[in-house]
């Protein structure tokens, strides 16, 4: 019942573009990792590993995963940051009936009208983001919102979520700036943001974008000036290249933090060993995840056949280091707790890597969009 | 130089360019079974494309920095035609390539009254707005671009969702086009560019009003561009920006080059080297750049003959303003 | 009346930006006879050509060609009228053999140079033309040469051959003699006074023996203006003409 | 009368362009101070030989001897250096260039070179067109502007090709002055002439090529005596 | 208080000044490769990644040695410019009979290598590099608060444009290198050893680059994807200004500054593109651009 006597699991992210440090090597790491530890065989069958760089590009990664699919008996396609990869990659895999398990990609779309029975939803997603960061802000008194917006889908997407939020605590939205993306000088966009007068400034980017936006905006003595800066998607990697003293005091939210209990720092240890010292961002945490559930899944279900599996999956409950009593969704949504967390400044940090202290944690049925709300047809209402 | 390919340019006999060209053609049909469809797919579609854009650099000297425009907007037309109209591939396809060949006329007729870097410039210049257009117009999805195309049934009746149907209707496609490049540059029309290409007042005072050449040229240019993009859509099922983005207009640039400017088969081989580049070494993230640069180095310092072949001489006494 | 100029100027004038390199020069030319355009380096001959092929438009003044106004129309459109001009500085297609670089010329009158979907096997009826002409001229023994590799005195003959291929009703040749061996010289005399026959000529020409003993008429221009005008016999009397183009040894 | 010291020797010179061998051991001398024609027909190779001199013909062999001195290896910009300027043929006047600057590019290689006044005075048409693009000048005032711009310079061996193609009779007549004003001034010129009546006025001994190797030399004097056989090399 | 289009004066203020701030930015840029690209005909695609590997040397310097930011400024583009020599002698001089493209091609090659390297041994997210303490902090403008360092950027950009404008333009530098590419040979015949003097232009031009990279380190986060996206802007600059003219270059990149930042006003999306509008408009009006010689 195991088609051609293996299973075959494909990591397929960022290996070379903005989102190869969040993601990328250490995506592959992390699941070489579940695979290792859950004994690299499935009844016997020997368990293996590729992975692809799709560039961030649609075209490649659906290209990478139809040929994987049809051709190199992959079984389940892992990882998946950006959304348009992650959309490409999910219409293969229901056309073909396969596994796609997404950790990177943020957009919610993948869970309403994208869903699909074989596809699933791991690590967070904009909704998750805005409802943390967002809810967490305006109760702390920052009612008033000016946004700095990627300009594409994500990013629209991102803002969206997060001005439901905003708006439903009685904040207002003052304005929006949709900049060109990617973006190198925000500083046009800043000064909109501080004429608005708005209290917080939203970040409804990510990665490099984002970095850019809040080192100028210290530069431009915004935050001096008393207005906050809320990044709605910050990767710890992120933090880490920003630098404490720029970074310190922000607020935001994330699927999982190496320094939380003797699990998280147990496989981060390991996982470090493996990265020249990294620590695992929630993404890649997040891989470790999955692909060790898949693979619990399968073996219960006795077969890789996709729709198969894929219905154990949602039978079983997730509960490891990363997921506290999670649960998978008819949307094909994990559902599991998320961290509201705050950058400490240079003075708390004890080292390297030693970044966020956490403020709270938001149950999983807060954190995630209500199936009520969800637009996918596999949900009976 | 009769012929700007003397590879097949000599008729009649068996000559060994002849038994090349058979050769190849025997390895198009049989290739499917040894290696994955897909992947000689993406080569074709490219190396249509670069083919499509050899026209104007080898033969009219024009170096287009904005061929993306017509092989991803086309793309989208037959994306969006197929999916959201329910289309029939060959219509569908139609209407890319009429897209693109419009877009070429229009973008053509400005582009052409400069030369030179100007001529690259004015048409990287369109084809950025083009994206620009791309990345705000909602039918193209932005990011995600046009997912899940349908291949439908050719003419209503072949079924183009089995591969192997799919790849022999690429490769009718590929051969047909090159067939009739080959005879576009060995026409008097063909004769008549190189003319231009060499002295243009002088063409001018022989009477001809150079810019309809030129004009024509580009435009069918476009439109064969159009066809390979048109063409890909249906391959991947999918239309996105990477195909409008200024990268594919280089790329195609580098194929040709790689593969050998002004001859028939070179921008083929060009664009199968490029795309295998890519498509092998996609496991080992930024390396790939790195051996990907490796290779144009090492191509242009030590085999530019060995690629370009029989053209290399050609190459060096006429100097496309670039 | 005009019937017998084939072309007439009235008050043609170019300036460049502030330099006025032609003024207000009214020049006929006879159907059917030689006319040289003579006069010292920089008195605008090229530029009368150029206006008059219409690769400068004139700032001012108007051109008859046959009676009908040209002034406003292409430079192509010109060469299809059957006004066909030569270059200063030598035009050929370099890439091409110089057999190729004739059947350009015979092509355009074919009209087959927009068939894309043909084969260049067609124009292969046009070989025996070419080689007459390329005979002609004298580089019959280079036809297959790239027109590039050939010495400069070749180069020019090629180029009269090109120009005689579409069988202009009026040729303008722009120093034809120019760069060419004595030898060649005499050659392409003979060759243009055997293709004036039922053709008009306006040559510009440095070499004096060629402008006397070719040409009917003779215009000398000065500073862009018409200094003289009439047969060489009369011009050469003309002391101005003498002192401003030809200098002590001639006359 | 005493032979004066060479100062231009050229030993058996072969050139080629790519694979066709145009000069098959060209043998010539251009004594110190003299004034020396290269005839000529067509395509024979008078300006390969030139351009050899210079350095700038791409495959060439055999001994170019200047000053004593062998140049046959130099790179170009050394022999111009040794005092060598060219006036090629095809003129090479630079259309990115206005005519001023066209004039002063060639950099001054050695003192004694004319001071740009007099150039101007024995071209004035260059100074009023001195703010005019390079190439757009007329045909001749292109040559005239190719002749002027290498006397700046101070070399004392000028090559000459053509230099009056396509100028004016009065102008050919005033060019001639100049060649032979230069003569007096010490230079030494290697002509090439399509035009021997002209050569004729200006040198002191002319050599015939064909088919890239010196068939004859005649001495200007002798010239007269010898009309025949030169108009039959020539082909008049 | 009154309003222009909805757009406070004030505001309004501050957006050019900013948009000047970054024309400075485009115009240092451009400069360089208005020297190589204009000037010497060689399509630098590599143009972009050298500017990376500016900031990217004085990183090192600040992390592997300690060397501050004053002397990077000095030391980082004598590295990479020599970096550039030994490419333009081992290389790019092999091109210059052949076509130009094969330039192109060779240099784009190279740019993938340098970024691919960069990216293999550290990450794309960047490194931060802190401002100097000297330029740290900023003056209110009242309608704006303007960063010390950016002053200092436009400052520096002046210098250099100026100075290598006076280098070009007013040394007969600028002519040779103009009939250089027109006819090379005829140039060398005329005495100049043209192929030293391309090569030393060259690493003048590559220099350039990587001090506006030294210069961009501490705004943007120094990373090994910062050149590649703003090359093909900077040739629209260089071909806009007109081809070999360092002023037009100079002129153009400030006044994209102004039109990029006026869009980012009230056309935001199109603030990357609009560069390409002006660069098509220009090039139908004005053959050789701005201030091109008409060719
Ligand atoms: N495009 C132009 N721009 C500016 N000046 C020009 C242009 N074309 C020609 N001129 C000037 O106009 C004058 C006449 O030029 P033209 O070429 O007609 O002279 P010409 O009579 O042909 O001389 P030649 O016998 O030397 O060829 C010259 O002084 C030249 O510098
Ligand atoms: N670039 C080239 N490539 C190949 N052959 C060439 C090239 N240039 C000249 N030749 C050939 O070399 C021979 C000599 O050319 P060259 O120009 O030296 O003759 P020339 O004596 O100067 O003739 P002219 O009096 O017409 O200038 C000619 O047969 C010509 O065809
Ligand atoms: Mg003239
Ligand atoms: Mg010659």
């Amino acid at each position: 019942q195991f088609t051609d006597g293996k299973v075959k699991i494909g990591v397929l992210t960022d290996l070379s573009g903005t989102y190869s440090d969040l993601a990328g090597q250490g995506a592959i790491v992390a699941a070489q990792m579940a695979i290792e530890d859950f004994g690299g065989k499935i009844n016997g069958q020997p368990i293996e590993l590729i992975s692809a760089d799709h560039q961030n590009k649609a075209d490649i990664a659906s290209g990478i995963a139809r040929k994987w699919y049809e051709n190199e008996g992959v079984d389940a396609i892992a990882e998946l940051v950006t959304t348009a990869a992650a959309v490409a990659v999910r219409e293969v895999a229901r056309e073909k009936g396969k596994i796609d398990l997404n950790s990177g990609a943020a957009s919610t779309p993948l869970t309403n009208d994208k869903c699909s029975p074989t596809g699933f939803h791991w690590t967070y997603d904009t909704y998750a983001m805005a409802v943390g960061t967002g809810d967490a802000v305006v109760k702390s008194g920052g009612k008033t919102w000016f946004f700095l917006t990627a300009d594409y889908a994500f990013g629209h997407n991102l803002q969206a979520q997060t001005e439901r939020v905003v708006l439903a605590n009685g904040g207002t939205v003052k304005g929006s700036v949709k900049h060109p993306f990617p973006n190198a000088d925000f500083s046009s966009f800043l000064l909109q943001a501080q004429a608005s007068g708005a209290q917080i400034i939203g970040l409804a980017n990510a990665g490099a974008d984002t970095i850019n936006a809040i080192k100028q905006a210290k530069e431009f003595g915004i935050v001096a000036g008393g207005q906050k800066l809320a990044g709605l998607l910050v990767f710890i990697t992120d933090v880490n290249s920003l630098g404490l003293d720029i970074a310190q005091g922000m607020v935001l939210t994330t699927g999982f933090y190496w320094d939380m209990d003797d699990g998280t720092r147990a496989f981060s240890k390991r996982f470090a060993e493996r990265m020249k010292g990294k620590m695992p961002s929630m993404v890649q945490a997040g891989v470790y995840s999955q692909v060790t559930h898949y693979l619990k899944a399968a073996a219960a279900a006795k077969t890789d056949e996709g729709i198969k599996v894929a219905d154990k999956m949602r039978e079983l409950p997730i509960q490891d280091f990363f997921a506290k009593n999670g649960k998978i969704r008819a949307d094909g949504r994990m559902v599991h707790d998320m961290y509201l967390a705050q950058v400490k400044a240079p003075s708390e940090s004890k080292g390297p890597w030693d970044y966020y202290k956490v403020l709270r944690t938001i149950p999983g049925d807060e954190a995630f969009q209500p199936l009520s709300m969800s637009t996918c047809p596999l949900v009976k209402k | 130089m009769t012929s700007a390919n003397p590879a097949i340019a000599q008729s009649g006999g068996l000559t060994p360019q002849r038994i090349l060209v058979f050769g190849l053609l025997a390895l198009g049909l049989i290739a499917p079974f040894g290696v994955y469809p897909i992947f000689l797919m993406k080569g074709f579609c490219f190396a249509l494309f670069a083919a499509a854009f050899n026209l104007l650099l080898g033969y009219v000297g024009l170096l287009s920095f904005g061929h993306a425009m017509f092989f991803g907007f086309s793309a989208y037309v037959t994306a969006h035609a197929a999916k959201e109209w329910g289309l029939t591939p060959e219509i569908a396809i139609l209407l890319g390539v009429a897209t693109a060949t419009v877009l070429g006329a229009v973008t053509g007729w400005l582009a052409i009254r400069r030369s030179g870097i100007y001529f690259a410039m004015v048409t990287l210049a369109f084809s950025q707005m083009m994206y620009f257009v791309a990345v705000q117009a909602p039918f193209t999805h932005g990011e995600d671009g046009i997912q899940g195309v349908p291949r439908g049934h050719l003419l209503g009746l072949i079924d183009l969702n089995d591969t192997l149907t799919m790849y022999y209707f690429v490769f009718a496609v590929l051969v047909a086009s090159l067939l009739f490049l080959h005879r576009i540059v060995n026409s008097p029309f063909g004769q008549v560019l190189k003319a231009i290409r060499d002295n243009e007042p002088r063409a001018i005072s022989l009477g001809y009003e150079v810019d309809r050449y030129k004009l024509l040229a580009f435009t069918l240019s476009a439109a064969l561009a159009g066809l390979a993009g048109s063409v890909k859509s249906l391959v991947f099922q999918l239309a996105s920006l990477t195909d409008v983005h200024w990268h594919a207009s280089g790329e195609v640039v580098l194929m040709t080059l790689l593969g050998g400017v002004g001859t028939v088969f070179g921008p083929s081989a060009g664009a199968f080297l490029v795309v295998a580049i890519q498509d092998y070494f996609s496991g080992i993230g930024s390396w790939v750049t790195i051996i990907q640069g490796a290779i144009f180095v090492v191509c242009v310092l030590l085999f530019r003959s060995g690629i370009v072949g029989v053209m290399a001489p050609m190459l060096k006494r006429r100097g496309i303003q670039a | 009346m005009s019937g017998d100029n084939i072309i007439e100027t009235k008050g043609l004038t170019k300036e460049f930006k502030g330099f006025i390199a032609v003024s207000d020069v009214d020049l006929k030319v006879k159907r059917h006879t030689i006319h040289a355009l003579i006069g010292p380096n920089g008195a605008g001959k090229t530029t009368c050509f150029n206006l008059l092929t219409k690769f400068l438009t004139p700032s001012a003044g108007q051109i008859l060609f046959n009676g009908k106004d040209i002034t406003q129309a292409k430079p192509a459109a010109i060469a299809r009228q059957g006004m066909v001009r030569s270059f200063q500085i030598s035009a050929v297609f370099g890439h091409l053999t110089v057999l190729e670089n004739v059947r350009v010329a015979l092509q355009r009158v074919e009209g087959t140079s927009f068939h894309f979907w043909r084969s260049d096997e067609c124009l292969n009826s046009l070989n025996a033309k070419a080689e007459e002409l390329i005979e002609a001229v004298g580089v019959a023994e280079y036809r297959d040469t790239p027109a590039g590799e050939l010495s400069y005195g070749r180069k020019r003959a090629l180029e009269i051959a090109t120009t005689l291929a579409l069988d202009p009703e009026m040729l303008l040749l722009d120093e034809p003699m120019a760069g060419m061996g004595t030898e060649d010289i005499k050659r392409t005399a003979e060759l243009i006074k055997r293709v004036s026959a039922n053709r008009t000529i306006l040559m510009v020409e440095h070499n004096l023996s060629v402008v006397a003993d070719l040409s009917d008429t003779i215009t000398v221009l000065k500073l862009g203006r018409v200094l003289a005008e009439g047969s060489y016999a009369e011009i050469s009397k003309n002391p101005e003409v003498v002192e401003a183009y030809m200098g002590s040894g001639h006359a | 009368m005493p032979e004066p010291e060479i100062l231009l020797s050229v030993k058996d010179l072969h050139a080629h362009y790519g694979e066709s061998h145009v000069l098959h051991g060209m043998n010539f001398d251009v004594p110190k101070g003299q004034v020396v024609t290269l005839l000529g027909r067509n395509g024979v190779g008078k300006t390969t030989t030139m351009r050899s001199i210079m350095g700038i013909v791409g495959k060439r062999a055999g001994s170019i001897r200047y000053n004593g001195a062998e140049t046959i290896g130099l790179a170009s910009n050394k022999i111009a250096r040794l005092g060598v300027a060219y006036c090629p043929e095809e003129r090479g006047i630079f259309s990115s260039l206005s005519v001023r600057e066209n004039m002063v590019l060639p950099p001054v290689i050695k003192p004694g070179g004319m001071p740009l006044e007099e150039v101007y005075q024995l071209f004035p048409r260059l100074l009023e067109r001195a703010n005019s693009q390079g190439t757009k000048l007329s045909g001749g005032e292109q040559q005239m502007l190719a002749i002027a711009r290498i006397l700046r310079t101070g070399a004392e061996m000028l090559l000459l090709d053509e230099p009056t193609e396509g100028l004016a009779p009065v102008i050919v007549q005033h060019i001639g002055d100049i060649i032979r004003e230069l003569r007096k001034r010490g230079f030494t010129i290697l002509l090439v002439e399509q035009n021997f009546h002209f050569a004729a006025t200006v040198a002191d001994r002319h050599y015939v090529v064909e088919h890239g190797q010196v068939i004859d030399m005649i001495p200007n004097e002798e010239l007269a005596s010898n009309m025949d056989k030169l108009k039959s090399y020539l082909g008049v | 208080m009154m309003t222009i289009f909805g757009i406070p004066t004030q505001a309004l203020f501050g957006q050019l000044l900013l948009g000047l701030i970054n024309g400075a930015f485009y115009a240092m840029l451009s400069l360089g490769l208005a020297l190589i690209f204009g000037l010497l005909n060689i399509i630098n695609f590599s143009h972009g990644a050298l500017y990376m590997m500016g900031a990217f040397v004085a990183w090192l310097f600040l992390n592997l040695l300690g060397v501050g930011y004053w002397w990077s400024l000095l030391l980082a583009p004598i590295v990479v410019a020599a970096f550039g020599i030994l490419i333009e002698r081992t290389m790019l001089s092999r091109l210059y009979k052949l076509d130009h493209l094969y330039g192109l091609l060779l240099t784009f090659g190279l740019a993938l290598i340098i970024e691919g390297a960069f990216r293999q041994l550290y990450g794309i997210s960047g490194m931060p590099y802190a401002v100097p303490p000297e330029l740290a902090g900023g003056w209110n403008l009242g309608f704006m608060y303007l960063p010390i360092y950016r002053g200092w950027v436009v400052v520096a950009s002046l210098i250099l444009c100026l100075g290598s404008w006076l280098l070009i333009e007013k040394t007969k530098l600028g002519a040779y290198l103009r009939a250089g590419t027109e006819n090379a040979t005829l140039v060398q015949a005329f005495g100049i050893n043209v192929p030293m003097m391309v090569t030393l232009t060259y690493g003048f031009g590559v220099a350039l680059a990587a001090i506006a990279g030294v210069l961009a380190a501490p705004i943007y986060s120094v990373n090994p994807l910062m050149g590649s996206n703003l090359i093909i802007v900077v040739f629209a600059v260089v071909v806009i200004g007109g081809m070999g003219s360092i002023l037009g270059a100079i002129i153009t990149g400030f006044m994209l500054g102004l039109v990029e930042g006026l869009t980012k006003v009230f056309y935001p999306e199109a603030a990357s593109t609009v560069i390409f509008v002006v660069m098509s408009i220009v090039l139908m009006i004005k053959p050789a651009g701005l201030f091109g010689k008409g060719n």
